[in-house]
């Protein structure tokens, strides 16, 4: 399998459980990057902590896995600093968007050339199965015995609102849709975010008696339509899938350049 | 591209964890979990070469090898 | 030609930074430290270099971090408040042996504390703010040229030893104005991040020293595509939590710098020949010191000041020798007592070893210092 | 020389840390001389008031703030009435009249300007009532040299600006050196 | 001046610049309480670093002064732990959008009934006028010698992406609407923000040349319409001003009253 | 009626806040605290008490002093990396002077480190880890009951000093089961803030310290409206840099809770009356140095240990006085070397107090001990 | 609620820091900032007692006092 | 007594353990004994495999970590080839035939049951599987009383779970008294 040129053979077996949605994010990834041809030297993945952010071990890119949240500040510095690498920053739910929510929203206002993939599980894997901002009300977890108040964000909307010039949304049971998505991020010029729901059968799925792996992968589809599909309309709990923003913006190391510039010419 | 005929699945039983996920959305019913709780192609012959199965594995423990309608493998 | 110029201490800074090789500032603003960044604003851009304001302190330390795997040379400036926001990330540029500058340019704390007075408090801080076992290299300096020249250092030790490196400036040094001559360039030596010679497809093994010690990096971006990582980890990168392997990581990265401690322990002796009694001073309070050991010695005293411009490693050997025929030693320090612990564990006799320090947010006079000095002779030293 | 210890006090806009950078720059770049300067900050520098220190000597400096000065510029009441008693006993305390009412109980030699009044009237912008403090400063106390803050204007401001600053230093070292003249 | 009950005046005159916009927003801040008649013992204020944030000492209420960015964080443990308390967050746009960003979003989220207000004078007021998140393309500032490349958010899309409940913008120039958009924020029952334009003319008007804060207040005036107005057709640059989303969501303390009655049945 | 039950030490932890009557919590996961947080998410709103999930760490120490000004008991509970993020508000309800507890849970550092591996690696952190000069509590236990005691006097010191105060325990006893007694109610005293009892319209001043050094609060919520900040500050509460004030308060701040030292000294001596040998140790390894103890008694050798379970204010008059009259001294930590430098501070002999480490993750074992004291006794003592 | 009248201006000095504000924003012109820079009320005649310099007043230095048609202060 | 240590090695579902902690939870609350109990945690646990360490004593127990376990009991292969070697010699190792090929080289007695397919056949579920272990283990070495087991089991699980836990518990117990008899 080409895809293997791009992995890093002797981890695997990886570490996630058994059916954990993460890997099919990994290998809608690694066959993203294999039809793009890029040349891996010129890859750089940047990931935080939890058990999305392992990911960054398997792929045979420059990898830089760093501390809980802060993947994008870093990868905006790798980037900034060498604008000619392709930065991939993959991030849990957590990562991502609790503790990591300031450096997300200013990544996508700087709209700077990074491609983040949110691996929604809709719960701290790692730790053991807490709630996240993204589990949404009504949900168990080990923090929330009771079912969870908390209301969850709109990876969307917050991209979309925080200036991100590329949006889409898929999930790990779509994953022809899932590497085209990631082909168009990482080609588009600018912030790109890909909302990507996965399985975390261990513990969201034990806890909420989603039952195992596959029946997971089966709420994904039944619970997703294509964006402007019909059967939104019917049932508007559907949440869509596809791409909600793609705009051209003026990218931030682009922008940069001109301050040098403008700097030289004081 | 000319339409792809089924060579052969390699199953990874290093790297399959069992899930089940190939199993269950394999269009064609051609796969199985064994007796060791890996995934196994029982019925190959039904098989389409879709890649379903390969692209949705967590742990990228399935390849499916096929060959043109030339005989060439890729 | 060297220039002669009339900075605060925060343009000296970024001066040096420029001088050394700057590629790359990620901050956030703080009083007493902004002038860095605002100085450097204007430079680096003009050098076709970058400089970029991030949403906070927690992002610039990242982001200095991610720059540097890049092959740059980077810096970021804070305060107090801004310092300790950085832990977390400064930890893991020690871990990761990152090469990297972080200023902080100390107001008083805790807390917002007294953001536009003078205050040493952030010493202990600097050593141990970070979670677990590490060691650290922290540099000060007490007038420009020094600024600058412990600035190129700081530089130079962090990519010597692949270590990120504290320079702890204080407010008075950070703002005020007093001449720096800028050297020529290679007046000062730079050392240059060591790249490896390891060559496409042979194995490259970021995180194992040579017999020098010195690790060799690869560029992101460059042919060998390794493993970054926070947590202890193998000499290729990757994780690993095997018992023998941590020992060896932790034992590596406090050793690297605790071996370094004497030759990179940068320091400054006046009159300590013949000295009695030594006064030990840093930063602006060193000034003060010394303007009591010139009175003093004016008067025919044997007093002396050993003013310390590297507090981490502690220069344990350094201190030690010059206490040795001492009669006692007044530590002066614009905190409650921070540095003085070193002091005390360092030379044979700690309880000859006094504080003489100043607290509510002035700088410590001359006069200040010698009322304690004679509170301290009054004991019968 | 011996140390010369400089308190510059006043508000805000009234470009008094300029002055005390200017002072400072000049002994430091074109006399050979070492200086410090160091400012005020924070809440109460914020459209309050301001100090600014500048020590020139010719030996190192090594306190930095000026604890005793030997001269001292309040161009508020308020600076006026919070400094006037750090001054050295004898010291000099200057004044403008424009600003600042004196009281007879400093134990120094106060000199009242007149200089905001003369600035605006001969210069015609009160924008420079800083330099022409400088000016007058530097008459009175021959600290450095007229040419050196001369020089030192010319190298930090446009040549828009040359003429006016060149006026009110003149007219500042004027003002000041008559006043010299009558101690 | 019955206002004059709600402030502190030993803290006057404030340490605030003339003409400081802040200052405005004091103005109407008291005044919308003041009509709100509430009982100024469960009034409790919260407020991080910067200019802006001064607000907390000079009001008669409980006063709060955090650290720079935090406000939202504290005010939500004080909220939460004893809910009959109005608590009222004024915040710097740095304060509240740069290194707060995350407790901004997270509050929102949240729809905890707390009032956050944005003083957005496009700058670091306190550091000494740095460019801000709100400072946007093509502006002086210290840090941006040659002028900005940070695209703005826009903090009414932000807070709504979010999930406040209520959420509206106006300046310091319409100081009527000012009032009557604090006092409609303070009632409403969830996470409120009202964004308020303010000028800095220390260090914004002046690094940008926009004059004094006269003319400052005038750009206000000039360079924005309320909600509706058929101006911003023909001008679609103009800002608009007035509320952008009211509605009705649960409450997280109320919510939270549901857990506990949960747990007690459990 | 007194319960036992086998549990966790974080379990132990959490039923002794409860115990203590903690009214809010506030935190974010994190290995090997993060059971603390999960069981107060069912025990908390049982009671009818308040429990949030934050957004991250540095929200959840605001949120848990905020929730104090109004009045509540309040806790929070991290690791490394968490508590690394939480000093600048660590920072700021030391200055503000706000009742809170933090338990940290250590894992090995620096950086994301070993996250499921025993270490004692943030002791030093725990004194050190916020910027600007301050004094701190720091409370541990190697067992059970005594995580659940150290835990309520948490409490108990929290309010007492107002003051936030540390509970550092390690991955071993926060993991490990074993046998609780929960005492009845009442058996273990309880101090409850105090409050003032200044009426409406009179001056409330809410940081005087009254003649025994304690500060009545005044709830938010109440007839008293103060201000409270994290700069320096008057007795009122309001900003001030004036110099006497600053220094005042600095001092009242870091003496308040040094003078406090041997009122909190909180220690176990094992078998000390008669030793010539010394072990002092906290935490896990302390099980292990006390079977050492126990096993060499057992030979006839003179060695004891003095556990010590108040870190901060470090115990110098206790150690000092134990120290006095032995040959010497082992320290052992798990860790590079952290609690041993304020045991030479405090001892008579420094030369005589020697490290006894473990820090590749594992449990320092009574093995790992024995052998480092026959190397300490081979270099003669 | 009646028509309000002026009674008077209350502008305290003390806090006044001269912006202008209230000069410019006056519908009437009412205002005008005296030697000292501070606001004071040079035609308190054309006043309207509209209030908006006090509204507007960013050092809250302006207090518009009216009495009602019925000659209440208020 | 002196103390009993044990080491439970498998894999993450296989609920060692909830049978390591009810071993635990029987001394402490129904015995009067001390006991210890802890785990791996982890990445390697995530999915992979399991140990945990009980040690039970009539007194107290300083070091927690079962160095060299008198009992260790083996449940996946790859359990048995990391850790039969901690065992202390002469120990007493415990495999599942369903599991576990046992090797000829470990100094210690080697008790390979056939519990998995025993209690599939007998109680119709593999879930109660790790009680059977434990009953197994007690009726092997009598560290603590089955009725103690039981009680712990009655109060942890809900009512539903009663009867194939105790019909594991006892099942266990009798292969494990059989195997004792042997020795
Ligand atoms: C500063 C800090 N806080 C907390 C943690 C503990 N932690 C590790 S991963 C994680 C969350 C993981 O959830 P998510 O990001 O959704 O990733 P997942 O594991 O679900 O893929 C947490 C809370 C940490 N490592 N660092
Ligand atoms: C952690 C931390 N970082 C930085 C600072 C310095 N600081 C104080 S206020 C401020 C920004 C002020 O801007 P804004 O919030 O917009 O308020 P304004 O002053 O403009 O009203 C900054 C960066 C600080 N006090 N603490
Ligand atoms: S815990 Fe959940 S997210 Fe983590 S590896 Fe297992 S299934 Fe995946
Ligand atoms: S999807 Fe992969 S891991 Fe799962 S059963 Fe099939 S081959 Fe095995
Ligand atoms: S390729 Fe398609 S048809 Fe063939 S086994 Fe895989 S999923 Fe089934
Ligand atoms: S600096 Fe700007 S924001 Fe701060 S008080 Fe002055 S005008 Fe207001
Ligand atoms: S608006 Fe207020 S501060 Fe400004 S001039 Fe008028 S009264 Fe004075
Ligand atoms: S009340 Fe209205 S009309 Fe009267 S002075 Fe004020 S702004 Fe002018
Ligand atoms: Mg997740
Ligand atoms: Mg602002």
């Amino acid at each position: 399998m080409a895809v293997k040129e791009y992995i890093r053979e002797r981890f695997f077996p990886h570490m996630w459980c058994p059916g954990c949605g993460h890997g099919i994010v990994l290998n809608g990834l690694v066959r993203a990057v294999e039809e793009l041809a890029i040349n891996k030297n010129e890859l750089v993945i940047v990931s935080g902590i939890g058990c999305s952010s392992r990911i960054s071990g398997y792929v045979d890119f420059h990898s830089l896995h760093t501390v809980h949240g802060r993947a994008l500040a870093f990868a905006t510095g790798v980037k900034l600093s060498k604008p000619k690498l392709n930065v991939i920053v993959p991030m849990g739910d957590g990562d991502a968007l609790s503790i990591g929510g300031n450096h997300f929203i200013h990544a996508a206002r700087r709209n700077i050339n990074i491609t983040a993939l949110v691996m929604n599980n809709r719960t701290y894997g790692m730790t053991g199965g807490q709630y996240s901002p993204m589990s949404g009300v009504g949900v168990k977890a080990t923090t929330a015995p009771y079912s969870t108040i908390d209301n969850a964000f709109d990876c969307v909307e917050l991209a979309r609102a925080a200036g991100a010039s590329f949006v889409a949304r898929t999930t790990v049971y779509h994953v022809n849709q899932l590497s085209e998505l990631i082909k168009k991020a990482i080609v588009h010029d600018g912030f790109s975010v890909v909302e990507i729901f996965s399985q975390c059968p261990t513990y969201f799925g034990r806890k909420n008696k989603q039952g195992g792996a596959v029946d997971m992968l089966k709420i994904f589809k039944e619970k997703t339509v294509l964006i402007g599909s019909d059967k939104k309309k019917d049932n508007p709990a559907l949440m869509e899938r596809g791409i909600f923003v793609e705009k051209e913006l003026p990218e931030y190391c682009k922008a940069y350049d001109e301050v040098i510039a403008r700097a030289r010419k004081a | 591209m000319s339409k792809k005929k089924l060579k052969d699945h390699l199953i990874n039983r290093d790297w399959c964890k069992g899930c089940g996920i190939c199993v269950a959305m394999c269009p064609k019913d051609v796969l199985v979990l064994d007796g060791d709780e890996k995934a196994m192609a029982s019925h190959p012959e039904k098989c389409i070469a879709c890649r379903q199965c390969e692209k949705m594995c967590p742990d990228l423990a399935i390849e499916v090898i096929t060959e043109d309608a030339h005989g060439k493998e890729e | 030609m060297a220039t002669t110029c009339f900075v605060q201490g925060n343009e000296a800074c970024s001066l040096a930074a420029m001088y050394a090789g700057l590629d790359f500032f990620a901050g956030y603003p703080i009083t007493p430290s902004t002038e860095i960044a605002e100085t450097l604003s204007a430079r680096l851009p003009e050098a076709g270099k970058k400089f970029i304001q991030m949403e906070d302190e927690i992002a610039s330390m990242c982001a200095i971090i991610g720059a540097s795997l890049t092959g740059s040379k980077v810096m970021t400036a804070t305060s107090g408040p801004g310092f300790s926001l950085m832990q977390e990330s400064l930890g893991y540029a020690v871990m990761a042996e990152i090469p990297c500058v972080i200023a902080n340019v100390q107001r008083g704390g805790p807390s917002t504390g007294n953001p536009t007075h003078v205050s040493q408090g952030d010493v202990n801080q600097a050593r141990w703010g970070t979670h677990g076992d590490h060691s650290i290299v922290t540099l000060t300096a007490s007038n420009h040229q020094d600024v600058f020249n412990m600035t190129v250092e700081a530089f130079n030790i962090a990519e010597t030893y692949r270590t990120p490196v504290i320079l702890l400036f204080d407010e008075i040094v950070g703002h005020m104005r007093e001449k720096l001559v800028i050297p020529e360039p290679g007046e000062i030596e730079l050392v240059e991040r060591l790249r490896t010679s390891v060559r496409e497809g042979v194995n490259y093994h970021p995180y194992l020293p040579r017999e020098d010690g010195r690790l060799p990096m690869s560029d992101f971006g460059g042919v060998h595509r390794y493993n970054v990582t926070g947590l202890y980890h193998d000499m290729w990168g990757f994780p690993t939590d095997k018992g023998e392997l941590v020992d060896g990581l932790i034992h590596h990265l406090v050793k690297k710098i605790d071996y370094a401690a004497d030759a990179i322990a940068h320091h400054v002796p006046y009159y300590l020949d013949d000295a009695r009694t030594m006064l030990i001073s840093y930063g602006s309070s060193a000034r003060s010191a010394l303007s009591v050991v010139e009175q003093l010695r004016r008067r025919g005293e044997r007093i002396g000041l050993l003013e310390l411009q590297t507090l981490w490693p502690f220069p344990v050997q350094l201190v030690r020798d010059y206490a040795r025929d001492k009669e006692y030693v007044g530590v002066v320090e614009m905190n409650m007592g921070q540095l003085i612990n070193s002091v005390k564990l360092a030379v044979d006799n700690p309880r000859r070893v006094y504080l003489i320090n100043r607290v509510d947010g002035r700088l410590i006079t001359d006069k200040d210092i010698k009322q304690t000095l004679r509170v301290i002779a009054g004991q019968g030293v | 020389m011996d140390s010369q210890k400089i308190v510059f006090t006043g508000s805000g806009g009234q470009g008094l840390i300029t002055a005390a950078i200017l002072l400072g720059e000049a002994a430091v770049l074109h006399e050979g001389l070492e200086a410090v300067q160091s400012q005020s900050y924070g809440a109460a520098a914020r459209g309050g008031s301001t100090r600014s220190d500048v020590i020139i000597s010719n030996r190192r400096i090594n306190i930095p703030k000026a604890f005793q000065p030997g001269v001292l510029i309040c161009l508020t009441q308020e600076a006026y009435n919070t400094y006037s008693s750090i001054i050295r006993p004898g010291g000099l305390l200057i004044t403008d009249k424009r600003y600042v009412k004196v009281a007879r109980k400093v134990d120094a030699r106060q000199v009242e300007l007149n200089l905001y009044q003369t600035v605006l009237e001969r210069v015609g912008t009160p924008v420079v009532f800083n330099i022409s403090v400088l000016g007058a400063l530097i008459g009175m106390r021959p600290m450095v040299r007229k040419e050196s803050v001369l020089q030192v204007l010319a190298e930090r401001f446009p040549p828009s600006f040359a003429k006016s600053n060149t006026e009110a230093l003149e007219l500042g070292f004027e003002l000041g050196c008559v006043c010299q003249d009558e101690i």
